[in-house]
């Protein structure tokens, strides 16, 4: 999907907003596990949880427990989290330093973390960091966060600008962490990824998105097993 | 016991894992809390050596519970009985010895296993001279370090500490600006058995005074942390600056009762 | 100036050392607290990045000291001053970017030198692309274990983060338990600009929300430790259970004026 | 010194008893500096500091800047100190857990430690952690201590049980560290190691012991740079 003229003036449908895109990356959130959201589309995600759902969130700079408001604001400065939010204090939570933020993601108890990309790979390779014409970017806690986490999602566009596409064979983008990815949210699919075997299921296509859509737009073969669901 | 809720994760390493996550707990009995852990189980015990910061009724409820074949992890271990160490005068001492008194306890990986007289003989060492327990020494900066480096992710570290020494023996060495380092790796636990002042619902915990010591870092290495503690309060009466261990540390939360006479 | 005691000492690995302890380690100026840093110093400046736990006094010092040659370490480096990250919208960010803008810095070694976006160009891409600064980009658990393994002694480690990508190359990889992972080495400093809530007269550092970040880490890490602070107060005013950088780390204590504008 | 029937009964003054050596190895300690006591005669230093002296002691369990107490107490058992007993707590002191306490030991933060020995050697290696015959001992923070404090005061008896040396060429009995030990103070003698040449200088004897007396109880030839003086 490399030449892709024949796709960029034919979307079947609105893709979702990404909003849409958080909403339905929140819907997988699981009440009381410990996760971290990354910048952009991913800290969106924290205004659609479904109901009853509750989050241990963690920032890297050193908080846990913390509710997460996507709205900027003129906070306190030393009550910031990872993306320069400001965000609300709970009862319950935590501060901390940043050897003991990284121990949490390094020795693998963040439960779920929500990245953006710019590249995924069928086997689940990531990167997020750097576009290799610039020459310099910036990793922060990426990299072990994608590389450590239990669980990593990923919340973004499904292409880039010109429909180029984002899900490939291999990433030629450099790498933030290699077969880290579990599933794949995208402004018209949700994916899961079979590191083991190399091999992306389509699960959901957004409102008038059919396999073959998706799939013009996704440069890996996409296979489906039992029913396509429609995100919501 | 509708205490967890589990998910199906492809996890890390292409290997299938199930995400546990603990909604509630809060366990209401010692003997419950250790009810599942099998023989054959590695269980660290928290605290530094006395009283302070040991999770004695936690310790009382396995000795009672029978598993056998245990691995004991700690720092100071089995002196308290043999010379009182860090205990009020007046109580009878209790500490990792009563594993190897029950014969529960088939090796103790710890620092300091033996005071410096052999009369009376420690439960430690009588196992050890009969053949019944192993005993690996491991110098207390480098046991800490290792336990820590566990919960933190990281495999293996170089230490100056050791070299030279038995301790040395048949361990990695390695110059880096032309001094001589060993090379030691992560240590961890099935159960870690651990200590604290209070803890919140959550599963914050806040230490007190020198009971921190092993406690926080065995909290993050083991695959179950149970902790025992005086007090159980709701979220937020912990200053959040004052959090000792973090909440997504613990699994299982025991409160002593009120009045409990053991340290 | 009459604030420290030395003791020769024949020290560690047969090198003659010269002990100096502080005896008083209060500086009345930030002018006067970073006079000494001479040009060719690495220097760790603390926070995360945003102007909560930065020591912008003592950058703004270092800055018109003039010292050249300077190797910056940091986390977030350069964001605030061409995004606001971190800042309040009616104030002038200030970051690392300065010593790039006076052209004082050669090289800096971070986990996030640039934003996403390219217009405006930060001080540090624009030093960059001009080829008068070398930017070492590290990932940011990576970067602040170096940092913390400098301080507590150990001269390297092994860490999952970062295989398979750009910052392995050249790196010693290893197998442990069927998983690869990275030797990564301890990060030293000649001198660490750091930031606190309070200090007390000894040195004890207390720390508020998230400004502890990097701080605590490079307080250890650094030859000296100079450190920012909103309040001196006599021992004992900061709570024994809430010390977040011991006083042997501390080596001098500047107060911000009252009411200074700048966060 | 191996064999030592000739000395065993001919002391020519008495030796300094358990508290005199404290106090000798006492006078040495820096004010403001950091300090580790070991169990035995090293802890009984605090009771001999110096007028002005003030130190901020260091004990492995987690504490530093207490003011230690050698008398055994019925304390509380969470404000311990590292040899079991109870200290007094003073402002400005601070806890903190195991990693942290040696951090600051691993990491060279510790500026004095005082140690017992069971064997010194000429280059300065030590050991005190286990008697080769029980085949058990316990290392406890000695190790670390040994190896990474910046300066290393040795304080024991001179010789064994018989006036067996003490004071070695080569230790027999199993290391603590390798050259770590910059000045041994016993009953009889302080005695500076010079660990680059493997050179033992003796600087004061006990009143009433001469050279040679202490010779004599040494297994390692002593030089004198100077005056010999006398311990006090």
């Amino acid at each position: 999907m490399n030449s892709s003229d024949q796709v960029l003036y034919n979307d079947p449908a609105p893709r979702l907003d990404r909003a849409g895109i958080a909403k339905r990356a929140a819907r997988d959130l699981v009440d009381g596990t410990t996760v971290n959201l990354g910048i952009g589309i991913p800290a969106m995600c924290a205004d659609f949880l479904p109901h009853g759902v509750e989050l241990r969130y963690h920032a890297e700079n050193g908080i846990l427990g913390f509710e997460d408001l996507s709205a900027p604001g003129e906070g306190d400065p030393n009550l910031m989290d990872a993306g320069g939010k400001f965000p609300k204090l709970v009862p319950g939570m935590a501060f901390f330093d940043s050897v003991e933020s990284f121990n949490l993601i390094r020795g693998g108890h963040i439960d779920v973390t929500v990245l953006g990309a710019l590249q995924v790979s069928k086997s689940g390779d990531l990167a997020n960091w750097m576009i290799p014409k610039r020459g310099i970017g910036s990793i922060g806690g990426a990299m072990d966060l994608a590389a450590n986490a239990k669980r990593v999602i990923i919340a973004m566009e499904h292409t880039a600008k010109g429909d180029v596409a984002k899900i490939v064979e291999e990433c030629t983008f450099p790498l933030t962490a290699q077969a880290c990815v579990d599933q794949i949210v995208t402004d018209i699919a949700v994916i899961d990824v079979d590191r083991e075997n190399k091999r992306l299921r389509l699960r959901e296509t957004a409102p008038g998105w059919s396999f073959d859509d998706v799939q013009s737009r996704t440069a890996v073969a996409l296979e489906v097993e039992g029913d396509l669901g429609t995100m919501v | 016991m509708d205490r967890s809720r589990s998910v199906s994760d492809s996890g890390r390493k292409d290997r299938t894992i199930c995400l546990t996550v603990a909604i509630n707990k809060i366990i209401n009995s010692f003997e419950g809390a250790v009810a599942d852990i099998p023989s054959g189980s590695s269980v660290m015990i928290g605290g530094f050596g006395g009283a302070g910061g040991q999770p004695t009724r936690l310790m009382l409820a396995l000795r009672d519970q029978g598993a056998t074949d245990l691995t004991i992890i700690g720092n100071v271990a089995g002196i308290s009985k043999t010379t009182g160490y860090g205990w009020p005068d007046h109580l009878d001492p209790i500490d990792q010895g009563i594993f190897f008194e029950s014969g529960q306890a088939s090796k103790i990986i710890c620092s300091f296993p033996v005071p410096g007289t052999t009369n009376p003989l420690s439960d430690i060492e009588k196992a050890w001279r009969e053949g019944n327990a192993e005993v690996d020494i491991v110098p207390q900066g480098t046991l800490i370090e290792r336990i820590r480096s566990a919960g933190a992710g990281i495999p293996a570290f170089y230490t100056p500490t050791g070299v030279g020494t038995p301790v040395a023996e048949g361990k990695e060495h390695r110059e880096f600006d032309g001094q001589t380092f060993l090379l030691e790796t992560a240590l961890h636990a099935d159960y870690a058995l651990i200590r604290a002042e209070k803890a919140d619902t959550r599963g914050n915990l806040q230490y007190i005074g020198t009971s921190r010591a092993f406690n926080p870092a065995m909290a993050t290495a083991a695959r179950v942390t149970i902790v025992e503690v005086d007090e159980i309060v709701e979220p937020g009466v912990i200053d959040a600056e004052r959090v000792g261990t973090l909440s997504t540390y613990v699994d299982r939360i025991v409160k002593r009762a009120e009045g409990d006479p053991l340290p």
